[in-house]
């Protein structure tokens, strides 16, 4: 079986980004996606605290502490890129004008419930930042994960058992194993890794998994 | 590559259906879309509802759309002008839908469109005419009346200098309503002096960043005035 | 008895707008004020539509239909101005940035109602404007207005007949007769031209009308 | 003459009182200003109410607010950093109140103050623990969760270049929350990498206009950078 480490997760979620399309990477693997966009498409990223058409990191020596992403990294604008106050940057998510986020998580319903912010442990400090407002308000909302956590339970569940970011909001999830989209009657898989049966695949995760591998057009 | 840019006026309004929500910029003439407008005129949509901040003023733009009947319904502040003879005179006979809002809802219901909002609670209006028959509240001791977001189909904009990828700046009072409408619009449409090198517009200075905005289209005609 | 004309009246207006304050001028005669104030002071003129430090009037050839007042008469913009969308230049005045603003008036109620955007007339064709928000919104609402009306009725009044614009929100009234500061216990007399009586301005106006010309601090 | 100017960074915060509620601008160290607090905290005031995007980073700036124990409670939406390690003891011990909002709900409910807003319908939140308790509605088929405004005392805010009427323009990613910040407080102040003359700033790219400013700061550390 050959499960998709995160560099092939984040090349894979790269290929379903049109050129044109404006995109909020979140913080931690969703920020690897920008390595695999190919370099002659346009696609524009905005990045919450006040900045679209983000670029790579600088080189070395050129970091600027005022030019940083959402995780704070130092990052570059494009030429062509703008500046912005944090009202504009979130009515920009919230008013529905992203046409992609890319999200991580910690558990996704089969009707696309998020949980990413909190794990409900009692000591935990929470901290949500603007988890809430992407997973809201982009047109799509793409989450990546590993399918299985560490003791081996499926993060795509019936129903989230983690507090929620929001509720019916994913539309689909790529893991290591498989490609699901998500919608009011459950999960489908769209595409699965060399080796695994669509059988075992309903085993690890527990759900009834339509097999969605026919009728599905991938962008390109 | 992305190019937002159309080289032809016509082009840029030619998928406005009938019946649709057209926002358009401007105070009075300044920020008016003319190009814009004179397109879509010759269009032929009709039954159009227009948000705009007045209902057209002497013979041109707004109120040459009017004058050729094809809005059925306009959102505004303030209709009544000396030179609005062409909104007067359909609105006499009947022939023309008024929604009267205050300025500032009116520009409050367009930035919570563009933000997402389902609501907001504003103290503009209440206890006047204009708020009869709005749910209203008090809140921390102040009267607030619940408006709604103003959403439309197709926002029509002036701007002063655009680039491809359709940012935008904008000249002097001719700004006004232009970069709320290009949150609150499902299409932008963006009349502009010239269009600009990418990177040609200051990161610092752009006013409505090319998120908002899905056509621009120059019309050689910006001034070239002190700014 | 000394009536002031109307540029008596702006004159007198300009007096009590203090040096630093954010001001907005109505339409009409408000306007006027701006011709009184006193050159050696830095007083903020915003305008609804977009512009904060306006300045006077253009010379003749140099107006710019790009560079307009709320009344759209062509204007200027001082050094240190600055240009705004609807949006914040709303926000300024909702928000109670504004120190003043000065209007015009059908009415006013000797609690401080607002009646000056619709006489109810059936056929007029009704048109608000800003007036709402600029009632509402600024920390001091000036009215400028005759005191009678053509026909010899007080437009300062018990109860507004007119459609309200606002409720409780002027707290000062500048006629050609008498200056009057509103509020919950009703209208006080704080100025009366040479020559009127407390009586006689009691008999003009029907109200009660308190004594305020020792209390009153007027600033400079 | 107006001169919004203050020379001496401790005089710019000399008014603060204890118990106030004091913004103060940032997302992470961009944007922060570091020099208004350093005078902040000497100058005293305690049991304070801050509403920041976090909770401090390392020990300057915010860190060193909370590390000297002035602060009541904190309204932020994300405290949980790898530096934030005097929030986080703090907080585990019982010592300070943390309000948690969703950053948009942080910036939304920030530009209501603004904008004199009485409360706004978001649907950011709703279902979740962070709507808990509140007010939702159901709008054209969405839920929404009713927010109220976040107003503040004082705003402390870094930008990057002002005028003595108060007019701000800001770097890069260092903007984020200023503009809002300073629409939403009684008094706010800017500390800004130097003050030029007036008329120095292109009226066309001032973000804050000088009505949301009252105190202006120079530092003479403006990064001279790209912009």
């Amino acid at each position: 079986m050959n499960r998709l480490d995160r560099e092939q997760m984040a090349a894979r979620v790269a290929r379903d980004i049109p050129e044109g399309a404006y995109v909020n990477l979140g913080i931690g693997l969703p920020t690897t996606v920008a390595n695999f966009l190919p370099a002659d498409k346009e696609i524009f990223l905005q990045s919450e605290n006040g900045l679209l058409g983000m670029g790579p990191a600088p080189a070395k020596g050129d970091e600027d502490p005022e030019l940083i992403n959402a995780g704070k990294q130092p990052v570059t604008l494009l030429a062509g890129g703008c500046y912005f106050h944090h009202g504009d940057s979130f009515a920009m998510m919230r008013g529905g004008h992203l046409d992609i986020c890319v999200l991580g998580a910690f558990q996704v319903s089969e009707r696309g419930d998020l949980a990413n912010w909190h794990t409900g442990a009692a000591d935990a400090i929470p901290a949500v930042g603007g988890a809430m407002d992407l997973a809201i308000g982009a047109k799509q909302v793409f989450v990546m994960m590993e399918l299985l956590n560490k003791s081996g339970d499926s993060k795509l569940v019936a129903e989230c058992t983690y507090p929620l970011t929001g509720l019916r909001c994913v539309s689909r999830v790529y893991t290591d194993l498989a490609v699901f989209d998500l919608g009011p009657d459950g999960a489908s898989v769209i595409e699965m890794v060399d080796g695994l049966s669509l059988e075992a695949l309903r085993k690890l995760t527990g759900l009834v998994l339509r097999d969605g591998r026919a009728s599905v057009c991938i962008p390109e | 590559m992305i190019d937002k840019s159309i080289a032809a006026v016509e082009a840029a309004v030619a998928d406005v259906f009938d019946g649709a929500r057209i926002m358009i910029g401007g105070f009075g003439t300044a920020g008016m879309p003319d190009r814009l407008i004179d397109a879509l005129i010759a269009h032929g949509a009709k039954d159009l509802t227009i948000i705009n901040n007045n209902a057209g003023n002497g013979e041109t733009g707004l109120a040459a759309l009017l004058k050729a009947r094809r809005v059925r319904k306009i959102v505004c502040s303030f209709p009544r002008q000396t030179d609005s003879h062409h909104f007067d005179a359909l609105y006499r006979a009947g022939e023309i839908e008024l929604e009267l809002v205050p300025q500032g809802n009116l520009a409050a219901r367009i930035q919570a469109a563009g933000a997402g909002l389902g609501a907001i609670f504003t103290p503009t209006g209440y206890g006047t005419l204009l708020a009869d028959g709005k749910e209203t509240r008090e809140i921390a001791g102040r009267h607030y009346v619940l408006e709604y977001p103003l959403h439309a189909d197709f926002a029509l904009i002036k701007a002063h200098r655009g680039d491809r990828w359709g940012n935008l700046v904008y000249r002097k009072t001719a700004r006004n309503f232009g970069p709320i409408m290009a949150m609150a619009a499902k299409c932008t449409i963006a009349q502009v002096g010239e269009v600009v090198p990418l990177g040609a517009l200051d990161p610092e200075a752009v006013v409505t960043p090319g998120i908002f905005v899905q056509r621009v289209v120059a019309t050689g005609d910006a001034r070239r005035a002190a700014a």
